[in-house]
């Protein structure tokens, strides 16, 4: 009876999976503009954003499945863990939403992710740190892209910018959490693994307010939730994507493909 | 009259006609047309199979297929360029596609129902385009042929990706998923040899197509190399293909098999198949719900120009 | 392994399951309005439709399973079963769309379903016999509705005529299906279980064209195309439904609810 | 002045107040601001339960949710009928909803996360609010305390039915599921006791709502006699409370409990619980995209009228 597999509790493989799904979960809803983004550049650039994000997360669920210790593979942490076993942020399981959304998420979390993979590249896991040099390299593109859109977007016409202001007021609430440190950020600064969320934080808040200086937009006030999904405690979105991404690994147990 | 005679010339003697190059009013439309069907069903095709990107069962599949959907939308910017060369630009061509004035290939009008369709679709449906499109690596048009022999190599390439896929589930999967290989190449194999076209003796437009040299084999020659590849690809593949005529031809040297339903092909090429209408909605609902980012992107263009010009 | 079930193929069997699966599927897009629709009697009166509905497909789903003879209970049909062994017609599939679009294929597969029922009140099957009786009462209530609102919608504003209009375009194409008929309802009428669906267009078409005359509006020209989802070859978002429908089932095999 | 007194003397007899009677204006909106945000609550409440009717793991179940949120858009409808006996419209309770100016209960802010929430809201949602409603049955006000006789039958009913599902899981479920049990109680256990309203000494409009009989019984009264009831019932069903400080005093014969968090109370109050954003948004997107229905219906009201006139 293949049912979900049994995670091992570890601060290590937890950290490293915060990644791996938030990579993973965020190429997920990229992938849905593919036949569907507004030219055809855009189909092309979003899913090969996917592809990028596809392959980072591959990469880290395979290290954190040895570091668990259980012969976990990609595919079984990708697709057969529990809802309360991801632990990605909040943030990227969040509907599609419209391109707005879209290039304003990718720029908070490209832009939290450069951050964390330039200092992963010092990882005293040479794995990681070998995974974060590569990884650095497409997510710059990523930001780069990101960036080009909001600003063009804010500065485009009376539409775009009233839709750029509405994703912003969607998707600030959720980036408390990219800054949010546990035990298990703490665990992964002192053995080495990686840095601390919050660490991340100062640089991420500078390149952002340079970004909306530069696209005329006023930074929102933070509010007082802090979403949950790095813990494992989801939005009511992640549901129906898991039931979506892992319906067929549940329902051929055991297939090969 | 001298410019057509040396174009005729030029055609008999195997060359290639350059964009710049004078060239019969005739031609130039037969291409634009050829072209951006071509063009369109790249980016229609990209919705079958984007329709299992998000159920991809293992990762290392879901990045092969982002891969593929990417290479597909990449051939569609090859060939709108191929046909701007021609003088009609890529919104003209959408305009077209969103009108129902212009066709794309009709195969995409068949729904993908499970993950085996994407490795048929790789096997036969991609298959079949190459078988189509390896001669237009010699088309007349140059623009045209530069941007086969790019298509051609990636589409090879998805090809075996495709076959590789089903081989997997065939050889180390269970029954249910044998089943379901079983299910997607009964599904697809009709329609993937109709897309070679209508048999020759009932194709208009061949003649002047291979005179031209925009066309170089007729329907029915491909299609039976097609065939004879698909029945030595399926034996070892170990699934059936759902025509009980199919024999070897001793004295012809190729598989004979059973009478094609043309009037399922008209139908669906009439607009009656089982997504026409969506894949069309979908592609018209695509292109207007994102009119407002590519006026955002215009007047911010506008806007820059003249800062550029100052800096 | 809790993999699909393996149903065994037999006329009566496929029979009763084309109309206890057009009966779920149906109330699986209706429950999709709870908290969604225009107004608050209608959120109760939707759900309340979808409860009927689901009423109905649990009793036929269990005499299937008795016919079927393999100890399979409703909610291992229901549940278990692979996309290719549902086969409820393709209209009732389609996604929720807007209201007009929900009540007119109401219409259409209340209308039908009302007659269907009347029939097999004379089932030679005593057991279906009974559903039958219990379920016409629902059904001519759902009819009843239906029929109220698209006379209503093609008699209100412009912009309610046009989006009934828009529904009628898009779903008179699926209708075909409901008129097929094959060896599977051969067998049912030799049977004395129930009638062919070819039986039902007759007098289903008079009643469109009652409804359509008090409403305004032209019945449309039929197409070419005939939906095939009776015989278990669905549309493109069947897979979607399913694999939300299903999955606490795949995701916790055997488990007791 | 007169009519002040015969509403004092009326109310301290515990007699009942009818919708024709006099009512001094302040009781008037105390009453519809309750009855509206209570109405609220319940088509609110219907979001996160029809979260999980597309996914109810068995038919009985599903059944049995889609009894209940149509149970639910009755109690709605009881109560703004209850609140329009007052003078004030549905269509404007819903605008006072839709604008964030009226409330419903916080409880709604949180998300159903799994099918164990379902069971769970049954019992200690449900629960809580059948404690906070009983003796709203013996309400001054004759219309709600009608409609309340009513809904609490309803509710008692759902609370049962959440506690034999939970039961269901715990006793012939998986580890999986019981975990799954467990989780959700751990989530809804605060949030579920915050129901009652802050602590008797920091709620002011209580004296007042109790004065008029209004409100019966205080709310950390209801609290009390809540968690004396959950903790036996978690005993039964075999999960754990969240709540390490838990503990029976034989002086008081009640169960102690820990600090509650009040800040997170009032946080999710003020707007920044989980879900505060999504419930509302959800709510007014499905009034405007239902707009057009209901000027049609209305339409047609009015060209029938006259007809019917004539007839």
């Amino acid at each position: 009876m293949t049912q979900s597999i049994e995670l091992r509790r570890d601060p290590a493989v937890q950290y490293l999976l915060r990644i791996a799904d938030t990579t993973l979960i965020l190429a997920q809803r990229l992938g849905e503009w593919c036949g569907h983004a507004p030219i055809l550049e855009e189909d092309i650039a979003l899913t090969n954003m996917a592809l990028d994000l596809v392959g980072q997360s591959r990469a880290l669920l395979t290290r954190a499945g040895e570091l668990e210790g259980r012969g976990h593979d990609e595919d079984q942490l990708a697709f057969l863990r529990d809802e309360r076993d991801y632990f990605n942020l909040t943030l990227v399981e969040l509907p599609r939403g419209d391109f707005a959304f879209t290039v304003l998420r990718n720029l908070f979390v490209a832009g939290w992710a450069r951050l964390l993979w330039e200092r992963l590249c010092d990882s005293g896991d040479i794995e990681v740190a070998a995974i974060a040099g590569k990884a650095v390299k497409e997510v710059r593109y990523h930001q780069q892209h990101a960036i080009d859109w909001v600003v063009r977007l804010a500065d485009g016409t009376d539409e775009s910018r009233h839709r750029i202001e509405a994703a912003l007021a969607q998707a600030w609430r959720y980036t408390p959490e990219l800054f949010e440190s546990d035990a298990v950020d703490e665990h992964a600064r002192q053995a080495g693994l990686g840095p601390r969320r919050a660490d991340l934080r100062e640089p991420w808040l500078a390149e952002m307010a340079a970004v909306f200086a530069e696209a005329g937009l006023a930074l929102p006030a933070t509010g007082g939730y802090t979403s949950t999904g790095s813990r494992g405690v989801h939005s009511e979105h992640m549901g129906y994507l898991l039931a979506e991404m892992q319906y067929l690994q549940r329902a051929y147990p055991g297939g090969a493909w | 009259a001298r410019l057509q005679q040396r174009f005729d010339e030029r055609i008999d003697a195997g060359e290639f006609i350059e964009a710049k190059g004078w060239m019969p009013e005739h031609y130039r439309r037969t291409l634009v047309r050829q072209i951006s069907q071509h063009a369109h069903s790249e980016i229609v095709g990209m919705l079958p199979e984007g329709n299992w990107i998000g159920r991809a069962p293992t990762l290392k599949r879901k990045a092969i297929l982002l891969a593929k959907v990417q290479d597909e939308g990449g051939h569609g910017l090859y060939l709108y360029a191929a046909a701007e060369t021609l003088g009609t630009s890529r919104d003209q061509l959408l305009e077209a596609l969103h009108s129902g004035q212009a066709k794309y290939s009709s195969i995409f009008n068949y729904p993908t129902l499970t993950w085996a369709d994407m490795g048929t679709i790789g096997w036969l449906v991609d298959g079949a385009a190459i078988m189509n499109q390896v001669p237009i690596c010699r088309c007349s048009y140059a623009p045209y042929a530069r941007a086969m022999v790019r298509i051609c190599r990636e589409e090879s390439f998805h090809q075996r990706q495709g076959y590789e896929a089903l081989l997997t589930m065939m050889q180390q999967g269970s029954d249910a998923q044998r089943a379901m290989v079983q299910d997607a190449v009964n599904r697809w194999w009709w329609p993937s040899i109709m897309m070679f076209g209508p048999p020759d003796d009932q194709s208009p437009n061949s003649a002047q197509s291979m005179r031209w040299g925009i066309k170089r084999v007729s329907n029915d020659e491909l299609r039976q190399k097609f065939i004879d590849a698909a029945v030595e690809q399926a034996q070892v593949l170990g699934v059936t293909l759902p025509d009980p005529a199919l024999r070897w031809n001793a004295e012809r040297e190729h598989w004979d098999h059973g009478p094609i339903d043309w009037s399922e092909f008209k139908r669906v090429l009439a607009g009656d198949g089982p997504c026409n209408r969506e894949r069309l909605a979908a592609r018209v609902q695509a292109w207007a719900e994102g009119a407002w980012v590519r006026e955002a992107a215009l007047a911010h263009a506008r806007k820059q120009a003249p800062k550029e010009e100052v800096a």
